[in-house]
C-alpha cells in the first residue's frame, strides 16, 4: 500500500542520513553514558537503593538522551529548505510524521539498548530478570517519548528558539510516560510481575502511546501547511 | 495551634488575593502602554497622510 | 483545462493583507513571469500556488484541482531559494529518493537520465556536502524536473544560480514550455525572464497592477512594465 | 457594549466577593479539626474549577481557530489561558499554604498540587511559544495546536499523578464528605463570583490582544507605504 511505502522509504532517509554523520546519536550516547556514571559518584547507591531508583534514573536518562536525537528531526530538514521539497512531495503528513517518528523510535532505541547493558555493570543491577516485560515496557515509553518529541520538532521547526523552546514544551507533556514507565521498570527489576497493581500503569502508557499517535497523524499536515 | 493556624490562613487569603491583584495590575499597565503606541502609530499616520 | 488559475486570492498576516483579490491564470505553455517589487507578495502567491500554505480567502487551482491533493502535487515542480536536497546523502540516492517518493515506475533510470541532463552523471556519487555552488544548483533543478510535472513553479531561480546552472536551466524551461508544460515564476532578473516569459504579471502590494502577454517593447525594455503599471 | 459587560460582570462579581468573605469570616464556624484554617477552602477549590473551565474553554476556540482560521478565536484563546493560569497560580499557593498547616511541609507532592504544577507549566509553555512566533497568523496556528496537545495532555497527568501518590483529603465537596449547608452555599456563590471575575479579566486581556493586532497592522502599513 502506498501509505506504508512511502513511510518506509522517508524512515530510510533519516536513518540513512543520521547514520551517515551519527552527530545526533554520539551526543546522545554519550550523554547518556556521562549522567549514568555521574549519578553512580553522587549517589554511591546500596543493592537495595539501586533498585528502587533503577527505574527513575534509567527514564532520566532515556528521556534527556532521547530529546537530543528528538529535536534534531524536523531540524534536519532546515538546511537546505529540505522541508519544502517534503511538503511538496505527494505524500500524507500522516506518512510523513510515521516516517520520522519509525527513524527517531529506532535511534533511540538503539541508545537504550547500549544504556541498559552499561547500567546494569556501572550498578550492578541483574535487569535481565524478566527481559520480555522490560523490552515491552521500553518500546512503550520510547514510543510515547518519539511521538511527542517528533511532533514538537516539527512544531518548533521555524522558530527561532528552537534549541530552547522544544524542551520546555516537551517535558511538561511527557510527565505521565515517564513515571508509568518509571514505576513498571522499577517493579520488573525488582522482580515484580507486570500484573497486579501495575496494571494500571501499563494501561496509562498505552492509552497515551494511542492518543498521542493518532492527535500527531491527524495535526502534522496543520503544523506543516500554513 | 490557634494563632499560628489563623497566621497562616490569613497569609492563605493574603497570598490568593496578591496574586490576582499583581495580574490585574500587570493587565493595567500593558492597557496603557498599548494605548500610548496605538496613540503614536495613529499620529504618525496622521502626520504623514497630511503631508 | 487551465494549468494554473488564482481566484480571489487573498492572504493576510495577521490583518495585514499580502494579497489582495488577486485574479491570475496561465494555460498549457505559457510561462508567467511575476514581478514587482520587495514585499509585493510575489513569492507568497507562488507558495499557495505551490501549496505550502493556503489563501485566506479565494482559491487557487491546478488544473482544476486543489494543490493540496496528492494527484496535483505529483504534477507540480518547486525550485525555491534553498537546494532542498540532502548534503548527507549523494546526488544519486537524493533522486532515487525523490523518485521513490513522487512513486516513478523506474527511480533509479529517471535519477540517471535527470543527472546526464545536468551534467552531473560524473559525480552521482558524491556527497552533495562536497559539491560546488554551481553542482548544488543543477541537482536542484535536476530535482524539479525528475517526476516530468507539468507545472513548474521557480521563486526567483536565477538569483543563486552561477551562468552555467542558468544556461541549463533555460534550455530545460524552454524543452518544457515546447512540450507543452506551464512554468510560473517569480523574479527581479528581468532579463532571463522576460525573454523565457510568454505573460508577465505585476504585482504591486498584493494587487495586481498588469497582467498580460509580454509584448517584443518589454522584451527589449525591461523597465517599461514598471515605468508604466507600478505606482510608488 | 463590551465595556458596559466588563463594568457590569465585575461590580457584581465585587457584590458577590464581599458577601463571600463577610460570610467566611463573620456567619462560619470554625472546622472542628482543623481551626481556621480550613477557610481557605472557599478560594482554593473555587480557583481551581475556574482554571480548568479556562483550559477548557480555550481548546474549544483553539480548535475553532483552526477549523475557521478567524484571528479573533486566537485572541479568546490567549486571553483565557492567561487568566485561567493566574487563578491555577491562585489556586497552587492557597494549596501549599494550607499543606503548611495540615501536613506540616510548605510543599507536598501530592496529587492534586502536584498536577496543578504541571498543568501551569504546561500552559506556560504555551504562552512562551506564542511569544518566541512574531508572524501573528503562524503563530495563531502553531499555538492552537500546542494547545490540543496540553489540554489532551491533562487528563492523563491528573491520573497519572493522582495514581503515583495520594495525600489530599478526599475532595470535601464531591467526596461524601458532610457539609453544612451554609458553607456549601457560601463555595458555591464564590465560584461564581471567581468565574465572573475570570470573564472580566479574560474581556480586558481580549480587548488588549486586539489592540496589539491594530497595532501590528499599522506598524506593517507604516512599513510599507
Amino acid at each position: 500500500m502506498d501509505f506504508i511505502r512511502q513511510t518506509l522509504v522517508i524512515a530510510r532517509k533519516d536513518l540513512r542520513a543520521e547514520l551517515r554523520t551519527k552527530e545526533a546519536l554520539n551526543a546522545s550516547l554519550a550523554f547518556a553514558l556521562v549522567i549514568l556514571v555521574l549519578f553512580s559518584f553522587a549517589f554511591d547507591p546500596s543493592e537495595k537503593e539501586t533498585v528502587d531508583m533503577s527505574g527513575g534514573l534509567l527514564w532520566i536518562v532515556f528521556a534527556f538522551a532521547g530529546t537530543l536525537v528528538l529535536n534534531r528531526s524536523f531540524a534536519r530538514e532546515v538546511p537546505n529548505d529540505c522541508l519544502d521539497a517534503l511538503i511538496a512531495a505527494p505524500i500524507s503528513g500522516s506518512a510523513l510524521f510515521l516516517g520520522k517518528a519509525l527513524a527517531n523510535f529506532a535511534l533511540v532505541i538503539s541508545v537504550e539498548l547500549v544504556s541498559l547493558p552499561i547500567f546494569g555493570i556501572f550498578y550492578n543491577v541483574h535487569w535481565t530478570g524478566q527481559l520480555w516485560s522490560l523490552l515491552l515496557v521500553l518500546a512503550l515509553g520510547t514510543w510515547g517519548l518519539t511521538v511527542i518529541g517528533t511532533i514538537f520538532s516539527a512544531l518548533t521547526v521555524n522558530i527561532r528558539l528552537r534549541e530552547l523552546m522544544a524542551p520546555l514544551l516537551v517535558y511538561p507533556m511527557l510527565i505521565p510516560v515517564l513515571m508509568s514507565a518509571m514505576q513498571l521498570t522499577m517493579q520488573l527489576i525488582a522482580g515484580k510481575p507486570l500484573g497486579g497493581e501495575n496494571e494500571v500503569w501499563l494501561r496509562l502508557l498505552v492509552a497515551f502511546d494511542v492518543i498521542f499517535t493518532a492527535l500527531s497523524l491527524v495535526l502534522l499536515e496543520t503544523v506543516l501547511v500554513g | 495551634m490557634d494563632t499560628r493556624n489563623f497566621t497562616f490562613m490569613f497569609y492563605g487569603f493574603l497570598a490568593a488575593w496578591l496574586i490576582l491583584v499583581v495580574y490585574v495590575l500587570s493587565l493595567v499597565s500593558r492597557e496603557r502602554k498599548l494605548a500610548e503606541q496605538l496613540k503614536g502609530l495613529k499620529g504618525l499616520l496622521d502626520d504623514r497622510d497630511r503631508k | 483545462m487551465t494549468a494554473v488559475a488564482a481566484e480571489g486570492v487573498w492572504k493576510f498576516y495577521g490583518d495585514y493583507p499580502a494579497l489582495r483579490d488577486v485574479e491570475l491564470h496561465a494555460e498549457p505553455g505559457a510561462c508567467l513571469a511575476l514581478i514587482g517589487r520587495n514585499g509585493a507578495g510575489k513569492t507568497t502567491l507562488l507558495r499557495i500556488i505551490g501549496g505550502f500554505s493556503k489563501a485566506g480567502r479565494g482559491q487557487v487551482r491546478i488544473f482544476g484541482n486543489d494543490p493540496r491533493e496528492t494527484e496535483t502535487r505529483r504534477r507540480v515542480g518547486w525550485i525555491g531559494h534553498g537546494i532542498s536536497v540532502y548534503d548527507e546523502l549523494s546526488a544519486l540516492e537524493n533522486l532515487s529518493l525523490f523518485g521513490r517518493l513522487y512513486n516513478l515506475p523506474d527511480p533509479h533510470k529517471s535519477a540517471m537520465e535527470w543527472l546526464e541532463r545536468t551534467g552531473l552523471e560524473r559525480v552521482k556519487d558524491g556527497l552533495v556536502r562536497e559539491f560546488s555552488r554551481g553542482m548544488r544548483q543543477r541537482l536542484a533543478v535536476a530535482r524539479a524536473f525528475l517526476h516530468q510535472p507539468s507545472v513548474l513553479l521557480l521563486d526567483e531561480p536565477f538569483t543563486a544560480l552561477d551562468d552555467r546552472a542558468i544556461a541549463v536551466l533555460q534550455r530545460l524551461l524552454r524543452e518544457a514550455l515546447a512540450e507543452g508544460r506551464t512554468v510560473v515564476m517569480s523574479t527581479h532578473q528581468l532579463r532571463e525572464a522576460l525573454e523565457l516569459a510568454t505573460h508577465v504579471a505585476l504585482l504591486n502590494r498584493g494587487k495586481v497592477a498588469f497582467h498580460g502577454e509580454r509584448t517584443p517593447q518589454m522584451a527589449a525594455d525591461p523597465g517599461w512594465v514598471y515605468a508604466h503599471y507600478d505606482e510608488a | 457594549m463590551r465595556e458596559k459587560l466588563i463594568y457590569g460582570l465585575g461590580i457584581i462579581a465585587a457584590i458577590l466577593l464581599a458577601r463571600d468573605l463577610y460570610s467566611i469570616f463573620m456567619v462560619l464556624p470554625d472546622e472542628a479539626s482543623q481551626g481556621m484554617i480550613y477557610r481557605i477552602i472557599f478560594f482554593h477549590v473555587p480557583a481551581a474549577i475556574t482554571a480548568m473551565l479556562c483550559a477548557s474553554f480555550t481548546f474549544v476556540t483553539s480548535a475553532l481557530y483552526l477549523v475557521t482560521k478567524n484571528l479573533k478565536f486566537d485572541g479568546i484563546s490567549v486571553a483565557v489561558t492567561e487568566v485561567g493560569l493566574a487563578f491555577l497560580a491562585a489556586n497552587l499557593v492557597t494549596g501549599s499554604i494550607w499543606g503548611r498547616i495540615i501536613w506540616g511541609i510548605w510543599w507536598t507532592w501530592d496529587a492534586r498540587l502536584t498536577s496543578a504544577l504541571v498543568c501551569w507549566l504546561l500552559y506556560a509553555g504555551y504562552l512562551m511559544l506564542r511569544r518566541a512566533i512574531e508572524e501573528p497568523t503562524a503563530r495563531a496556528r502553531i499555538s492552537a495546536v500546542f494547545n490540543i496537545f496540553a489540554f489532551a495532555d491533562v487528563p492523563i497527568v491528573i491520573f497519572s499523578i493522582k495514581w503515583w501518590r495520594t495525600q489530599h483529603p478526599q475532595p470535601v465537596f464531591w467526596g461524601g464528605g458532610s457539609i453544612d449547608p451554609a458553607m456549601y452555599l457560601t463555595a458555591v456563590l464564590n465560584l461564581v463570583a471567581l468565574i465572573l471575575l475570570a470573564v472580566v479579566l479574560s474581556l480586558i486581556r481580549l480587548r488588549q490582544e486586539e489592540m496589539q493586532r491594530e497595532i501590528d497592522s499599522l506598524r506593517r502599513y507604516a512599513h510599507a507605504v
